[in-house]
């Protein structure tokens, strides 16, 4: 049912990005939420969601300010997609995992992640749960049934589809959800995830952020397909579309997802119609590519602001409480930048460690020329 | 060979409802090398999967279920066809333990038939070891006989690390051995010395030992005397038992089918020099397939046959500064 | 116009392989032509096509006899599928070219490859094109603009669209066809040559021969989606789906494929649904995995008894013609046979050649190596 | 080095109708390190191609446009992420001459970052030469400086082979050298002997070889005096320029960024052995990258940095029999 109309567009046709059109939505223009759509979240549930898209906003800034101070290397953001991020993710259970893709530490903090392991993480100081072997942003979670984060694009959604596929091998209820963008949908991970998927019915839910651009290539440069969604049809998986800044749609579409996988009905692609607001990351310069302009309708749409309207309408939300949110996300903030900065990087010998389960040979042999250090010079090279 | 690794495959799913065969062609037909034969009918299609044709698919999904507490064995039809499959294998597979930091691991098999001699020419042949042993991560292992693909495939699946398994086809009827039945294991560590001798060490492995043996034979008859060693496992590889033969015979000749240039034979050299360069009485030999694609007719002539292998053992010897 | 109803299939529903459904056919049951789809092949065209469906058919039986008797050492025949692959090759012009997947000999030699160089190819003499180098039926022919054929299932589709594309970069008006089969839609280059191909607007034909196997997987375990047309949606691609055992209807599909592709419109994926009659290859055993009642109702749409019976109710064939035919084919079969197997085999210095435009030095030592001869015994090894 | 890469393409497309870049990113950005500044501007968006996002579908549609009759430079925008186009580029394009008998030759490059010390850790760092030159058909490259880079860039382009083009970026910016304008060719068989030196042989390439310069000026002030040998082609390697320099040293140490098994310094130190065995004083010695993925935090420790070159240098020289 939330399968757009396939055959209303014509051949050949480019649909432009917009947020019309077959679209999935609750929160209407009006502020008010559709009522045959409505997904009826709790409202202690909606309440975090609220507070985890302020400080997902707060904390792209924040670091993106750290990073121009070269006190970080590195940080890529989410601005303008927190409602598909954290929607998606409120959607699941705990027990339900995550095969995420770089932009989503706003979904890792939501489902449990230690916020000081973030943080540690962008040091790659010797408390990163990735022992500082990955750029910022690549942290891990097992807890959280979070999988650890590939550079690569495109590489864990074939490996969600197993994931997946195990659950249902072993008779489990897990699903599991898998983050990627527009740009990945061209991958070689996509076609066989998406194919393996719709032949084994896997219960795996594929969440496309629909931003609009992959660095400085746009939608229609990426493919002649009118949407994402209609990238189901090729491997009978069910599709949906949803605005991507609607948190209360894309929380519908997941959790309905879900539940069709959970109850052995297979895969559900969910293409979340958003944009990239901020540039790729911090080594990019949207202004090199795209007019400012094009942002104006978005803004319009900000996914952050709709849903504190709709919170202050209902009177869930206060100014006050903005402000004392603001102080609380400043204040452990600043802790744990002062205790990850206060933290050294990983050990030299951590090098060697996790090649293998055990050290062979060669890498202790290798280890070994490290240790003795910086022979026959100090402080040279 | 073909029924060792099969044997292998039938106790250790009955020892382990963990692990899971997928690949193409697997099922009813068992391989197009009947390494599965029967098990699909025995285990049924949710441990034995027959999946569509894309080895990128396979491995990706394979890491997945790994990912999530299945021994998935995963099938590549022919190695030629390993390569859609190469980024998932040494980016994800190879990496996803060191990544993680310890926090996600892959306990796998990606199983594969390699090399030459039956006529598959230039896309049904190839060799590739070293592209997966460079790539940090990986375990990498080729049983010469039935007895050791038997006992290392057991071991591979119950390994933590991944492990790439290459099954030399050439051998994968011709090969005879005893094979005991029930449980053993042989491990990953251990090269094996096949021929004791003391003029010259061959280091061989897969198909092309039985090339190295028969070579040795024929050296025997010009008062030579090779130590012939299987490699077995070729990444991480053995290098204390070669590194004594080479200490005590002086003189080293390797040979592998894949091309010469970085190949393992470049490795397995430069580590002697490095480990025993002062006991080598003559340069280290490559007797190797050549540095082109495989050929299809002229495959007898690009393989490194007993023909060849012999004169540079002889020469070896022979060498003298 | 071609178009499948996309919409008319339900989520999730796996349609089973028919040749019925919104599949074109031009020649009907009672073996007259529709006059709306009529593709009006000339007479000599028509007779040029059904002859040399005949010997294609005729060369799988021989082929396979002679592989039998280990006289070639495999071969990878087209029994049913005739009419997909020799219909599609009459409706291209001389300027096109093509990029085979490895069961379309037969259009190979309608489009002028010398027979002999198909023989020798077989027996991978000195004379063969591939100089030896590859399995039998990897021959190549510049002449014909036949790309050489790579084993790797898949790769020539990416490749396809790329040339398809540079003619459209350089002004020239050639299409570009490429073949595969049903399984070639999982690999990555199916999904990035139709994803290319629809965002560049290349010229190029991607016929797909659906003949219900790969290998032993049939088509229900390669995909969930209910046809292979639907697969078009994804790219934006144009996409038709013909009755792949009714020469006129692949003709019609694909001329009117490659009309579009010269006009500027870009491309399009035909599904051609037919049946692999026999085995894969000499190698494989169809009786291991299918029941030979599944190839009956197949037996009633033979592609070239079709075309036979149409020739005879308009007075283009008899039997006569029939026992010429045959003669002609077994006379220079054996004439072929004969001089491949006179010829030897490639010198072994040719293993050298066309590694690189010029020989390096260390294939020039390797060489060397080989020319010193199997030292320092004779007939050894 | 950015500007002289920039410069030969610009040059070669104006000489050459034929030559059409395609990518990622790399039309109105003109790349993440902006290798094609400027270029879509100036030959429009039929020559400069921004493709989507895949690097199998890049590699090939740009062996089909070669096929075609153009000659395209494809921009892999980390080496990293090349893998995914493994298949095509060593089942496809290596192969595309020889499978064919010379029939269908692919006249095109394939550039692409390559190497750490930028910080971009585990998956912006990797040196994938090996896995390239292994199997046999490529042509593969790295320039060290700006000259060469536009000399090379240029040979590679005019070259009827296919060639991998590899990109050091931590000297993108920082190796200064003067480049002048208009038309020069920097052969690709040659080495270039860039530091004369009679006590050992250091041979390096790319980024590395800052450091190997930077270890034999320290190793002066042991009294030791280094030959220090830029590769720049990588294969077919100037073999005979390097086993010219260790028949005069008599000692060779080999320098790379990537991981040391099965690498090309492997490779080095055989042939080294293979054609100077008894000119050779001391054991030949890699200073490499580490077994294991890259490293983000630890990469200056990763990397074969002059500090590590130096013992190895001056071990190499002291060492005797
Ligand atoms: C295989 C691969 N190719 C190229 C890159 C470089 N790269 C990083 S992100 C990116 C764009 C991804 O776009 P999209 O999938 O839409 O995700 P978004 O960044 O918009 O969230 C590219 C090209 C990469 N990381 N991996
Ligand atoms: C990449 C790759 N994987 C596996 C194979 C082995 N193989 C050869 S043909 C084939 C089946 C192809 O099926 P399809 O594409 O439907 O073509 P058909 O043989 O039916 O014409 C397989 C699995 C291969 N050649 N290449
Ligand atoms: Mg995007
Ligand atoms: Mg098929």
């Amino acid at each position: 049912m939330l399968m757009p109309e396939m055959s209303e567009e014509t051949e050949g046709e480019r649909v432009a990005i917009s947020a019309r059109g077959s679209l999935l939505q609750v929160l209407r223009e009006d502020g008010t939420l559709d009522p045959d759509k409505n997904p009826d979240i709790e409202d202690l549930d909606l309440l975090r969601a609220f507070r985890q898209m302020v400080e997902t906003r707060f904390l792209d800034e924040r670091l993106t300010r750290l990073q121009r101070q070269g006190r970080i290397g590195f940080h890529v953001g989410c601005l303008g997609e927190e409602a598909a991020i954290i929607g998606s993710a409120l959607a699941l259970q705990t027990e339900d995992w995550i095969f995420p893709c770089y932009r989503e530490f706003g979904a890792a903090l939501l489902r449990g992640m230690p916020y000081q392991s973030f943080i540690d993480n962008l040091y790659g100081n010797a408390n990163d749960t990735a022992k500082g072997r990955q750029m910022p942003d690549h942290y891990t979670c097992r807890d959280a049934h979070w999988v650890s984060i590939s550079s690569p694009v495109g590489t864990q959604i074939n490996q969600a589809t197993g994931f997946a596929w195990a659950s249902k091998l072993k008779g489990e209820t897990a699903v599991t959800l898998v983050y990627f963008g527009d740009g990945a949908t061209s991958s070689n991970d996509f076609h066989s995830g998406l194919n393996f998927a719709g032949v084994f019915k896997a219960p795996v839910v594929f969440l496309c952020r629909n931003n609009g651009w992959a660095i400085s290539v746009p939608y229609e440069s990426q493919t002649a397909s009118p949407t994402i969604a209609h990238k189901g049809q090729a491997y009978g998986v069910h599709a949906v579309r949803v605005d991507g800044n609607d948190l209360f749609a894309v929380y519908r579409a997941v959790r309905d997802a879900a539940d069709r996988a959970r109850a052995g009905h297979g895969p559900t692609l969910v293409e979340a119609l958003t944009y990239r607001m901020g540039g790729h990351s911090t080594s990019d310069d949207p202004g090199a590519y795209r007019d400012a302009h094009e942002l104006e309708p978005w803004q319009q749409r900000d996914p952050v602001e709709r849903v504190r309207h709709y919170l202050m309408d209902h009177d869930m939300w206060t100014a006050a409480d903005d402000a004392a949110l603001d102080a609380e996300l400043e204040k452990r903030f600043l802790a744990a930048v002062e205790a990850a900065e206060n933290t050294p990087q990983p050990e030299v010998d951590t090098m060697f460690d996790d090649v293998y389960e055990k050290l062979p040979w060669h890498l202790r042999e290798q280890r070994e020329q490290v240790r003795r250090g910086r022979r026959p010079f100090k402080g040279g090279g | 060979m073909v029924q060792a690794l099969n044997d292998a495959l039938r106790d250790e799913m009955k020892r382990d409802q963990r692990i899971v065969l997928l690949g193409e062609d697997i099922g009813t037909v068992g391989g197009v090398f009947r390494v599965t034969k029967g098990l699909h009918e025995e285990f049924g299609e949710n441990r034995v999967m027959d999946t569509p044709l894309s080895e990128g698919g396979i491995i990706g999904c394979a890491i997945g279920m790994a990912l999530n507490g299945l021994v998935p064995v995963a099938e590549i039809q022919f190695s030629d066809f390993i390569f859609p499959a190469y980024d998932q294998i040494v980016n994800e597979l190879a990496k996803f333990r060191y990544r993680s930091g310890g926090d996600f691991v892959t306990n796998m098999v990606v199983r594969t038939p390699v090399g030459g001699g039956i006529r598959g020419g230039h896309y049904h042949s190839q060799h590739p070891e070293a592209p997966f042993i460079h790539m940090a991560g990986l375990k990498v292992v080729c049983p010469s006989n039935p007895y050791d693909a038997k006992g290392m495939l057991k071991a591979a699946i119950r390994d933590p690390d991944p492990v790439v398994f290459l099954e030399p086809k050439r051998v994968y009827r011709a090969a005879k051995g005893d094979v005991p039945d029930g449980d053993y294991i042989v491990p990953l560590e251990k090269a094996s010395i096949v021929r004791a001798g003391k003029s010259v060490t061959v280091v061989a492995y897969g198909a092309m030992l039985y090339e190295a043996l028969d070579a040795a034979t024929r050296a025997e008859e010009h008062g030579v005397d090779c130590e012939v060693i299987d490699l077995r496992t070729l990444w991480p590889l053995d290098l204390e038992t070669i590194v004594a033969s080479v200490k005590h015979t002086g003189r080293l000749v390797v040979v592998h089918e894949a091309p010469r240039t970085c190949g393992l034979a470049a490795e397995i050299v430069t580590l002697i020099t490095e480990k025993a360069f002062y006991y080598l009485q003559a340069a280290p030999v490559r007797v190797t397939g050549f540095d082109t694609p495989f050929p299809y007719a002229l495959e007898m002539e690009y393989l490194p046959l007993s023909h060849r292998i012999l004169p540079a053992v002889l020469d070896t010897v022979r060498a003298s500064p």
